[in-house]
C-alpha cells in the first residue's frame, strides 16, 4: 500500500452517527444522519416521516367542520393557530364574515397560545444546552396558561376552539380578569427568567455566532416566523398580510439584531422569541380592553358546501406561517387540504446550516429553530 | 488592549450572570412550588378542581336521548354507535344500542354540540384505565328503550349529576372482559304488552348479527 | 402590483406559455388567485416572479399537488415580502406520467416541497438533486394522495388497519 | 491513624500485646467505616439533590418513599440491584465489566488521605495532595474504558470528551492547589489544616487575594474534573444521550452514579481541607483538640458540615447553569484557568515575600478584608434572592419539606 492511498483512507474515515429517532433532543421523532469528523460535523441530514399520519389525506374524507379537531394534531404546542388557519381558509372559500367578538377571541387565544408555545421553545432550547431549570420555569408559566385555556374551551392541548365562522365558546365570566392578573405576574417572572438564562454568559456563548442563517438563505429556504425574523427579515403575517383583528392592535414586530453576535445566529432566534412573548402580552392587554360585545359565531349552515375554488390562508403561528391551502370542488368535503407548516421548512434548512458545526451545536440549531415533529410530518 | 479588555469582560460577565442565575434558583427554594400532587394530596379532588367546560369522558343520559344519531354523524372518527330498530308494535322506534368507544375518542366535543337535547355531554371524569381495551367500549343502553320525544314547551328530562352515569359504567382497571349482550326487551308501553314480548326476544340475535 | 397586472406582465413576457388565470370572485375576496402556466415554462415564470423587483416573490410557501383525476395540478403558492402579495402559479400535468422541471434553483426550499409532492403524488421533478421519498418509507408502494390510491393491507407484516371495536365488543 | 494507634497501644493491653493484629483490625475497621460513610453520604445526597432540584424548578421532588421521600435512594438502589446487567452484543466484554472499578476506586481511594480530625484519617501521607491528584486520574481510565468498551459511538464520544476534559483541568486544579500549598507550607492535608485556624480569617482562602481567587479556580476546575454541570459534557444528556455510561444498566450503572456523587463529597472535602480550615474548631487550639476525643469528633462534624455546604453549592450550580461546548471547555481551561493559575502561583510566591517583610497586622487586615468580601458575596446572594421573590410578587415560604 503506498503512502498516498493510506493517507486518503485516513482522511476519508468519517464517522457516521445516527441521531434519533429516539434521542433526547430531537423534539419528537426526527432522525439525523450525522457525518462527522469526531465532534465536528460535515453535515447532518434530517430524515422525517416518523409522525406522518396523513392528516391531509384524512381531510379529504370528512365534512369541512369535522376536520377542525384534526388540525389540533398538526401542532400540539400551538393548536389554536392550526385551528385558526384552517377556519380562515374555509371562511375565505365561503366568503364568510366573522363576528368581531369572535375575531377578538381568536386573537386572545392565539396570543395566549403563542406565549405558551414560546415558553416551551425557549425552555427546551435552554434544556438542550444543559440547563434544566429554565425549562421547568417555562412549563410553570405555561401551566397557568393551560389552566386559562382549559377554562375557556375545556381542553389543555387539543383545543378545537376556533371553528369555521367563529369560535366555539364565549369567554366565561371572570376569565378576562384572570388573564389580566396572569399577565401582571408574567411580566416580572419573564424578567426573572431572563436573569436566569437569557443573559447567562454560558448560554450566550453557546448560541451566539452558532448556526448563522443569513437573510438570503432564510428567505430561500422559506423560513418563517421567529426563525425568519431572527435572521433579520422584518416580516410578520400579523402585520403584513393582516387577518383577524390584528390590524386594530399596536405591537412591534421583533426582529433579530445580532444582539451578542452575528445577525441570524441561534441567540437571535432565542431573543426574538423572548421579546415576542412580551409583545403578545401587549396585544393581550389591548384585546381584553377592547373586546366588543356580540355574537361569537357567524350564521353558518349545518352542512358547509363552499363553491368551487381555492383558498390559501396563512396565520402567524408560534412557528411562523402556518398555511392551509384548501381546494373545494363544491361538495361538502374538501377536495384537497394542504398544510404548509413552519417546521417543515425549518427542518429542511438543517442540512444546509449544520455544515461545520459541532454535535453540541446541532442540538442548539435544532432547538433554536423550534421544530416540532408532528408539524413536519403532518 | 482590546483583547485584554474583552478577556476581563468575559470573566466579569460570566461571574455576574452566573451569580444572578444562582440568585434566581435560590429564591425558588423559598417560594411555593406549583406542583399539584395528584391524585392523593390535593386540597380537594382533582375532579372538582376542573373547570365546567372540561372535556372528559362522554356520557349519555338515555332517558333524554332522541336517538337522532346526530352525534354519530358529527363524530369525525366514528366512536359513537347508535342503533335503533322498529318498535315491535310497528309504531315508532326502539333505541337498542348506544355505544361509545372512549379508548378512541379524541374529546373534541363535536358530538355534544350536535346533540339536540344535551343528553350527550362531557363529564369531569378522566380516569379510565383498563387492562383490556375492550372494556373501554361503554354501553349506555342496557335494554332497548323508546327514544325520548321532545315536545315543545316541555323541559328536557332532568340530568343526573355529570359523571355519575359514566362512573357506574367504568369497570375496574383489571376487570376481565365479558362480551356484552343487550338486555332483553322490556314491555315497552302499556296496552301492547302481549305482542311485544314475543317479538322482542328475537331482537338481541338480530343485533349480534349486525355487529 | 395587482394580480391582474402581474398576469398581464407574464402574458406579455411569456406569451402562450401562460394559459390563463383565475378570475376574482366578488363575493369571496380572500380566494387564492393563480396563473396557469405550461409545465415547460414553470421554471422561467417562477424565476421571473422571483427576480423581478416589482414582483419579488421571494418566498415559496408551498407546492400543493392535487390529483384532479384527469390531471394533476401543482400550485406553487408564493409570497412577496416587499409587496405583501400572495399568488399561485399553477401547472397541469399529465396524470400518467407527471413530470416537471424542478424550481430548486430559485428557492432552496423547493427541494423538500418537491420531495413531498413526489412522495405523495408521484410527480417526477427533472433535475432535482435528491428526489427520494420524504414522509413515507422508501419502500412504500403507491402515492397516497392520489384519489385512486388503495392502501396495501399490510406493510412488512404490520397491518395498516385496525378492526373496529364498535359494535363488536 | 498512627497517632491514634499509639494512643490505643497505651490504653489497651490487647493492642500492645498484638500490635500487628490490632493494627490490621484498626485499618480494616476504618476502611469499612469509610465505605459505610461513602455509601451513607452518596445515597442521601441523591435524595437531597433531587429535592433541591425540585424546589429550584418550582416542583417538589420525590416525597413519597419513606418520610419525605428520604428512602428514595434505597428504592432506586434496590431497583438497580434487581435490574439485569446488560452487556451489548459487540462490546468488549472484559473491559466493559472492568471499567466500573477504576472509576469507583479512583473516587474511593481519595478517602485514604481525607482527614476528619487530627487522628481520624486513613493515612497522613506527606505527599497527600499529590496522591489525591494521582488517584483521581484513575477515574479517567475507567471512563475511557467504558466509552471504548461499549462499542457505541455516543459512549465513545463521551469517553473521549471526558479524557480531554479531566486531563486538562487537572493542570488548572493543580495550579490552584499549589497557590494554597505555598502559604500552607505542606503537601500533607493534615499539615495544611494544622497551619490554618478555626476562624474564617485564619483560613487559607482568605489568606491572600491569590488564595481567594484560587479557591474559585479550584472549585470550578474540580467540578470539571468531576464531570458536574456546567461541565458534564461526557454524559451530556441532550447531546450524547448519556455519554460514556449509555450502554450500562443495573448495578454497573449505579456504580458510575455512586462514584459521581461520592466524588461530590471528595470535591467538598478537599476544598474544606485546603481552603476552609478543615476540622479546626474556632477558638480551640491545636493541642487541645488533638488531646480530646470529643473535640476531635466535633471537628469531624465541622469538617463534614463544611464539605456538605460545598456539595450543596455544586448541586445548586448544576440546576442553574447550562452546559459548555467542548471547545469552549478547553478554551476556558487553557486560556483562562491555566494562565490565571500560573499567575496566582507567582502572586502567591510574591505574597510570601511581602508578608515576611511587612508587619503582621497588614496581612491580618488583608485577611479580614477578604473575609468581609466573602461575607458580602454571600449576603449579596441572599439579597438578590430576596429581590427575586419580591419582584415576582411572591411571599417567601420557609417550609422546605412539602
Amino acid at each position: 500500500m503506498d503512502s498516498t492511498q493510506s493517507k486518503q483512507s485516513v482522511s476519508d474515515d468519517l464517522m457516521i452517527l445516527n441521531m434519533g429517532p429516539q434521542h433526547p433532543s430531537t423534539h419528537g421523532v426526527i432522525r439525523f444522519i450525522i457525518t462527522g469528523d469526531g465532534e465536528v460535523m460535515q453535515r447532518a441530514v434530517p430524515h422525517v416521516g416518523y409522525l406522518h399520519r396523513g392528516i391531509e389525506k384524512l381531510a379529504e374524507g370528512m365534512p369541512y367542520p369535522s376536520f377542525v379537531p384534526f388540525t389540533d394534531r398538526v401542532d400540539y404546542l400551538a393548536a389554536m393557530f392550526a385551528n385558526h388557519g384552517y377556519a380562515l381558509a374555509v371562511e375565505r372559500l365561503l366568503g364568510l364574515e366573522v363576528p368581531r367578538r369572535a375575531e377578538y377571541l381568536r386573537v386572545i387565544v392565539s396570543e395566549l397560545n403563542r406565549i405558551a408555545s414560546h415558553l416551551i421553545g425557549v425552555g427546551a432550547m435552554a434544556m438542550d444546552i444543559g440547563a434544566f431549570t429554565p425549562f421547568l420555569h417555562g412549563i410553570r408559566e405555561r401551566e397557568k396558561l393551560n389552566d386559562i385555556i382549559e377554562e375557556l374551551c375545556g381542553a389543555r392541548l387539543t383545543y378545537n376552539y376556533v371553528r369555521v365562522g367563529g369560535v366555539a365558546f364565549d369567554i366565561p365570566a371572570g376569565l378576562d380578569r384572570k388573564i389580566l392578573s396572569f399577565l401582571d405576574t408574567f411580566e416580572p417572572l419573564m424578567e426573572e427568567f431572563n436573569r436566569l438564562i437569557t443573559v447567562n454568559e454560558i448560554l450566550v456563548k453557546r448560541c451566539a455566532n452558532v448556526a448563522i442563517i443569513d437573510a438570503e438563505t432564510a428567505k430561500s429556504y422559506g423560513l418563517v416566523g421567529p426563525n425568519l425574523r431572527g435572521s433579520g427579515v422584518d416580516w410578520d403575517l400579523r402585520r403584513d398580510l393582516p387577518y383577524s383583528a390584528y390590524p386594530e392592535f399596536d405591537f412591534k414586530v421583533c426582529v433579530g439584531r445580532g444582539v451578542r453576535g452575528t445577525l441570524g445566529d441561534a441567540y437571535d432566534r432565542f431573543v426574538v422569541r423572548v421579546e415576542e412573548m412580551m409583545e403578545s402580552v401587549k396585544i393581550l392587554r389591548q384585546a381584553l380592553a377592547g373586546i366588543p360585545e356580540g355574537d361569537i359565531m357567524a350564521k353558518v349552515p349545518r352542512k358547509l358546501k363552499p363553491p368551487k375554488g381555492e383558498a390559501y390562508a396563512a396565520v402567524e403561528s408560534a412557528r411562523g406561517e402556518l398555511g392551509y391551502h384548501v381546494i373545494s370542488d363544491g361538495k361538502d368535503k374538501p377536495y384537497r387540504v394542504k398544510i404548509r407548516a413552519g417546521s417543515f421548512t425549518a427542518t429542511s434548512i438543517i442540512e444546509h446550516a449544520s455544515k461545520g458545526l459541532m454535535i453540541a451545536d446541532l442540538v442548539v440549531l435544532i432547538a433554536s429553530l423550534d421544530v416540532i415533529a408532528p408539524e413536519i410530518d403532518r | 488592549m482590546g483583547s485584554v479588555a474583552s478577556y476581563v469582560e468575559n470573566i466579569k460577565n460570566a461571574a455576574v450572570t452566573i451569580f444572578e442565575g444562582m440568585a434566581v434558583t435560590l429564591s425558588w427554594m423559598f417560594r411555593r412550588p406549583i406542583t399539584i400532587q395528584y391524585p392523593d394530596r390535593t386540597p380537594e379532588p382533582v375532579k372538582s378542581m376542573l373547570p365546567g367546560r372540561f372535556r372528559g369522558i362522554l356520557e349519555v343520559h338515555i332517558p333524554a336521548c332522541t336517538a337522532c344519531s346526530a352525534c354519530a354523524r358529527a363524530c369525525p372518527i366514528d366512536v359513537i354507535l347508535v342503533e335503533t330498530k322498529k318498535h315491535p308494535s310497528g309504531k315508532g322506534r326502539l333505541l337498542t344500542r348506544f355505544d361509545i368507544d372512549i379508548s378512541k375518542c379524541m374529546y373534541c366535543g363535536l358530538c355534544t354540540e350536535a346533540c339536540p337535547t344535551g343528553c350527550l355531554h362531557h363529564t369531569p371524569v378522566f380516569e379510565a384505565s383498563a387492562r383490556d381495551i375492550r372494556n373501554l367500549v361503554l354501553h349506555f343502553v342496557d335494554k332497548p328503550v323508546v327514544p325520548y320525544k321532545h315536545k315543545k314547551g316541555t323541559p328536557v328530562p332532568e340530568m343526573p349529576p355529570s359523571g355519575s352515569i359514566v362512573e357506574q359504567l367504568l369497570k375496574p382497571w383489571d376487570a376481565e372482559y365479558v362480551q356484552w349482550t343487550p338486555g332483553e326487551i322490556e314491555v315497552p308501553t302499556e296496552g301492547e304488552a302481549g305482542g311485544a314480548g314475543g317479538k322482542g326476544s328475537s331482537a338481541p340475535r338480530e343485533k349480534e348479527g349486525k355487529g | 402590483m395587482t394580480f391582474e397586472e402581474t398576469v398581464a406582465r407574464l402574458q406579455e413576457k411569456f406569451g402562450d406559455a401562460v394559459e390563463g388565470a383565475d378570475e376574482r370572485d366578488a363575493g369571496r375576496p380572500g380566494l387564492l388567485l393563480g396563473v396557469y402556466v405550461r409545465p415547460e415554462a414553470v421554471v422561467d415564470v417562477c424565476r421571473y416572479l422571483h427576480d423581478t423587483p416589482e414582483l419579488a416573490f421571494e418566498q415559496l410557501s408551498c407546492i400543493t399537488g392535487t390529483d384532479f383525476q384527469d390531471h394533476i395540478q401543482l400550485a406553487y403558492v408564493m409570497m412577496s415580502y416587499a409587496h405583501r402579495e400572495v399568488m399561485a402559479v399553477k401547472v397541469k400535468l399529465d396524470r400518467d406520467e407527471p413530470s416537471v422541471h424542478t424550481v430548486e434553483g430559485i428557492w432552496a426550499t423547493a427541494n423538500w416541497h418537491e420531495r413531498e409532492v413526489y412522495d405523495l403524488l408521484g410527480v417526477y421533478f427533472e433535475g432535482h438533486s435528491d428526489l427520494r421519498r420524504l414522509l413515507m418509507p422508501d419502500d412504500w408502494v403507491g402515492h397516497p394522495l392520489r384519489k385512486d390510491y388503495k392502501e396495501e393491507p399490510d406493510y412488512h407484516g404490520i397491518p395498516t388497519t385496525r378492526d373496529k371495536a364498535l359494535g363488536k365488543y | 491513624m498512627g497517632d491514634f494507634f499509639e494512643y490505643l497501644k497505651s490504653e489497651w493491653s490487647f493492642a500492645s500485646a498484638h500490635p500487628e493484629l490490632a493494627f490490621a483490625i484498626l485499618v480494616i475497621g476504618y476502611g469499612i467505616l469509610m465505605i459505610g460513610f461513602f455509601a451513607a453520604f452518596a445515597g442521601p445526597v441523591t435524595w437531597i439533590e433531587r429535592r433541591v432540584a425540585g424546589r429550584m424548578q418550582c416542583r417538589i421532588g420525590p416525597n413519597r418513599v419513606g418520610p419525605q421521600g428520604f428512602l428514595q435512594w434505597l428504592a432506586d438502589g434496590m431497583k438497580n440491584f434487581l435490574k439485569e446487567d446488560l452487556i451489548p452484543n459487540d462490546a468488549d466484554r472484559i473491559l466493559f465489566r472492568l471499567a466500573v472499578y477504576p472509576v469507583f476506586a479512583g473516587v474511593f481511594l481519595t478517602f485514604v488521605v481525607l482527614p476528619f480530625g487530627p487522628w481520624i484519617v486513613g493515612a497522613d501521607l506527606d505527599v497527600g495532595i499529590v496522591y489525591l491528584l494521582a488517584v483521581t486520574a484513575l477515574v479517567v481510565t475507567g471512563i475511557i474504558m467504558s466509552g471504548w468498551a461499549s462499542n457505541s459511538k455516543w459512549a465513545l464520544l463521551g469517553g473521549i470528551r471526558s479524557a480531554a476534559q479531566m486531563v486538562s483541568y487537572e493542570v488548572a486544579a493543580g495550579m490552584a492547589l499549589l497557590t494554597a500549598i505555598i502559604p500552607g507550607g505542606s503537601l500533607s492535608l493534615q499539615g495544611i489544616i494544622e497551619h490554618q485556624g478555626g476562624w474564617p480569617w485564619q483560613w487559607l482562602v482568605f489568606f491572600s487575594p491569590a488564595t481567594f481567587v484560587a479557591f474559585f479556580v479550584y472549585f470550578v476546575a474540580s467540578l470539571a474534573e468531576g464531570n458536574r454541570t456546567p461541565f458534564d459534557l461526557p454524559e451530556a444528556e441532550s447531546e450524547l444521550v448519556s455519554g460514556y455510561n449509555t450502554e450500562y444498566s443495573g448495578m454497573r450503572f449505579l456504580f458510575f452514579a455512586f462514584a459521581e456523587w461520592g466524588n461530590l463529597y471528595v470535591i467538598g472535602a478537599v476544598i474544606t481541607a485546603v481552603f476552609l480550615g478543615g476540622w479546626r474548631i474556632p477558638g480551640v487550639d491545636l493541642a487541645t483538640q488533638t488531646n480530646n476525643l470529643w473535640l476531635q469528633l466535633l471537628g469531624a462534624a465541622i469538617f463534614i458540615a463544611k464539605a456538605s455546604i460545598l456539595v450543596s453549592v455544586t448541586i445548586w450550580l448544576r440546576w442553574t447553569l447550562p452546559r459548555l461546548r467542548v471547545d469552549q471547555l478547553m478554551m476556558m481551561c487553557w486560556k483562562y484557568f491555566v494562565p490565571i493559575g500560573i499567575g496566582l502561583v507567582v502572586f502567591s510566591l510574591v505574597w510570601q515575600l511581602v508578608a515576611a517583610a511587612v508587619p503582621t497586622w497588614v496581612t491580618g487586615a488583608v485577611s479580614v478584608l477578604l473575609t468581609l468580601a466573602g461575607a458580602a458575596l454571600v449576603a449579596g446572594m441572599f439579597w438578590r434572592a430576596w429581590y427575586n421573590i419580591r419582584s415576582g410578587k411572591d411571599t417567601p415560604v420557609y417550609k422546605w419539606l412539602i
